[in-house]
């Protein structure tokens, strides 16, 4: 049985599994929501991070420090490391899709079993921001992808195909939710290992996308 | 050879009705918020507004849209205003989506006299519906094409008295880009410095670039937009 | 009868009907040779001189504050103005060809009657460069021209069609002799003015081009 | 992330045969004097460069073109090197001239992950023969394809531990482009300083497009080209 824990508990679970994925030196983006929280549990010193807004070089800011015009993509407070630099927009996209990002972290809505994301639509209502995710998803040479193992109705995320619109043809290379953490490997799902307390049947019961184990 | 104009009224006095108006900022960070204002109070509709985001709920660009000035909406995270998406579900607006990073390089073409340019971001996505689609080099890519417009409204740090700018922080963002791609470029600053004070190595948008430069009224601070 | 000037009073002559011309403010590029000569001769204050190798703000220099590394267009050392800046070649280029610059100055080899240049390749010759020349022409709010009406042998420089491979399909808007100032208007060469002491025969015979008299 | 190397060598030790290199500067101002006086010590040929000039008459890329290293030239004014002419009727080299702002976009392009663009620049001449031409919203342009390369060899005025590079004024030039556009960077520098020293809002190019310093021997002075 798992310890039940609570949602910001379990966002934190999941970005300090993400974290020991991250060897500096390195650049990395980090999306809005759980990637954000990445930040908080990386170990090694040489991790520098990238947001799309213009910073390379964030780190977080104590309140008494926080500038209104010094923030990250999801619009939160930042500080700025020894060595950061400000650009322009266009400038710090060519950098993404030019292939100078290491490493984006992200979110997803759903990921198919080949690890197609989508994450930035549902038919029918008013999601109407892409953002920087498909920028992200052609650049970055590592695409790592956060999420709940399943929707609020308990029904699964990771599926045989999306049927939300996809944000890229580019499969990610892992997958990490509360339960488990998945690598694509040769266009196919792996299951790499699982949280404390879950097991096997837990996750074949949530997961709608086939995969197969390491 | 940029105007320092007091009235900001004068400033606007080229905004038309069915004009197309890039406005620079990341949601409210960087935004023109004393131009915006300005513009709310001026009899103009039809807009088609190039930004980011339709500001926030009743904030910024929030206010135009509220007042049903802006016919299209092209941005590339308009979620950040549930507005946005009531008025377009009721036919009251449209819009255009495009990834953050075609939206800032789109500008950049549209100052640099480009055409447009083949990207990979989109390829393969419904972004990239009736979009030219080409193999270069065994990549495939998608031919976006290049902004330009009547007017554009942005926000930097300082400015000297012929126009050159620098911006502060992350709230330089798309500002210097609008600054190259519209026929008119109305800048609001936080101080105004002779020229020759601005290290000639940093600026970021020389003055020919600049027509009129206002100084800023509306300015976000900690607790949010507060009058100067 | 012409009095008899050599080559470099010929040069500055040119030039200073030139700098009659430019009425500030505006921002003026530079080519090598005879428009170079320009800025000695510009009377308005407000005129900014920018060189595509990346700087907005060129001014003369004295052979004391001579820098090896702050150089124009023609690789000639030059000095910075109040209010100079300094940018990489694409953001250079991207003011040229998107329209930000007001004037262009160039040399030409060959200029036809309808104000088509060229100036950058001559068949057989190992003339293999051509710099910001097209850019310049396709960007350059107006363009004016600067070249000596004849060639070494005699034979006219403006004609009826270029023989040198042309430099952009985009007509100057005038040309400046040290016979004659033209301008192209409505597709066609006309006579603006004649230099002191020529006659409008010696030109009409040093010229394969038609042209009316304004 | 950039990696400080004393031996300029072993700077260079990932260059080969048949690879395509980036050499910053215009003319000698801002060219990579050092690093390419060590190419022209290492045993390699065929090299594509791609510099806007292919030096001067035995100096910079003028002694590598003299050793006959140089396969092929892309740049804008091989005219500044009478060297360049002679080879090319020799057939001993190929060349590929582009106009100049065309130079600089493509390496931008290429540095952006774009694939090509269309410009205004050379249509209707020599220059566009082979291109594909076509119209934009009743304007002419050429296609333009990006370029990329094994290894860019620049020069910056100061470097910091980091990596990030600022330039010095009209030796600026091509170097910020080519240091987006090529799989390994190299630079050499007049001077190291800590990271935290340059200003975060001056910096132009940050270091994540860098792999490795060197500090400048060669300087370009008044009186030439000197060792230090």
């Amino acid at each position: 049985m798992t310890v039940q824990l609570n949602k910001t508990e379990m966002q934190h679970m999941i970005a300090k599994r993400v974290a020991q994925e991250l060897k500096g030196p390195c650049t990395v983006n980090l999306g809005i929501g759980i990637p954000t929280l990445v930040a908080e549990h990386m170990t090694d010193d040489h991790i520098y991070l990238h947001t799309e807004n213009g910073l390379l070089g964030v780190t977080d800011v104590d309140d008494e420090s926080v500038d209104p015009n010094l923030v990250n993509a999801g619009k939160l407070p930042v500080g700025e490391a020894v060595g950061a630099s400000f650009f322009n927009s266009s400038d710090s996209f060519a950098m993404i899709r030019g292939g100078h990002v290491d490493v984006a972290i992200l979110g997803a809505l759903q990921v198919d079993e080949h690890g197609i994301i989508a994450n930035w639509a549902v038919p029918g209502k008013n999601i109407m921001g892409v953002g920087g995710a498909m920028d992200l998803l052609v650049g970055a040479k590592k695409v790592f992808v956060t999420m709940s193992h399943t929707s609020k109705d308990g029904s699964p995320k990771l599926l045989k195909e999306c049927t939300y619109p996809i944000t890229s043809t580019r499969q990610v290379d892992m997958i990490f939710t509360e339960l488990a953490a998945f690598k694509v490997a040769d266009g196919n799902l792996v299951l790499v290992d699982l949280m404390p307390g879950v097991t096997l049947e837990e996750v074949r019961e949530k997961t709608e996308a086939s995969f197969t184990i390491e | 050879m940029a105007m320092i104009q007091h009235e900001i009224t004068d400033a606007l006095s080229c905004v038309k009705s069915g004009d197309t108006i890039l406005v620079g900022g990341f949601g409210l960070i960087g935004a023109p918020l004393t131009l915006i204002e300005a513009l709310t109070e001026k009899d103009v509709k039809d807009l088609t507004i190039v930004s980011n985001n339709l500001g926030e709920s009743g904030k910024g660009l929030g206010k135009l849209l509220n007042q049903n000035k802006i016919k299209k909406g092209i941005g590339s995270y308009f979620t950040s205003n549930r507005d946005v998406g009531d008025k377009y579900q009721n036919g009251e607006i449209e819009l255009e989506l495009l990834p953050q990073g075609t939206l800032a390089e789109s500008l950049r073409a549209g100052g640099a006299g480009l055409g447009g340019y083949y990207t990979t971001t989109g390829v393969g996505t419904d972004l990239a519906k009736g979009k030219e689609e080409r193999e270069i080099d065994g990549v495939q890519y998608i031919l976006e094409k290049a902004i330009r417009a009547d007017v554009a409204l942005i926000r930097a740090h300082k400015a000297d008295t012929l126009g050159n700018l620098i911006y502060y922080k992350t709230a330089r963002n798309f500002n210097p880009l609008m600054a190259t791609a519209a026929k008119t470029v109305i800048v609001e600053v936080d101080e105004i410095v002779e020229a020759g004070e601005l290290d000639p190595e940093a600026i970021v948008t020389p003055f020919i670039f600049v027509d009129t430069i206002v100084e800023a009224k509306q300015v976000l601070t900690k607790k949010g937009v507060v009058s100067k």
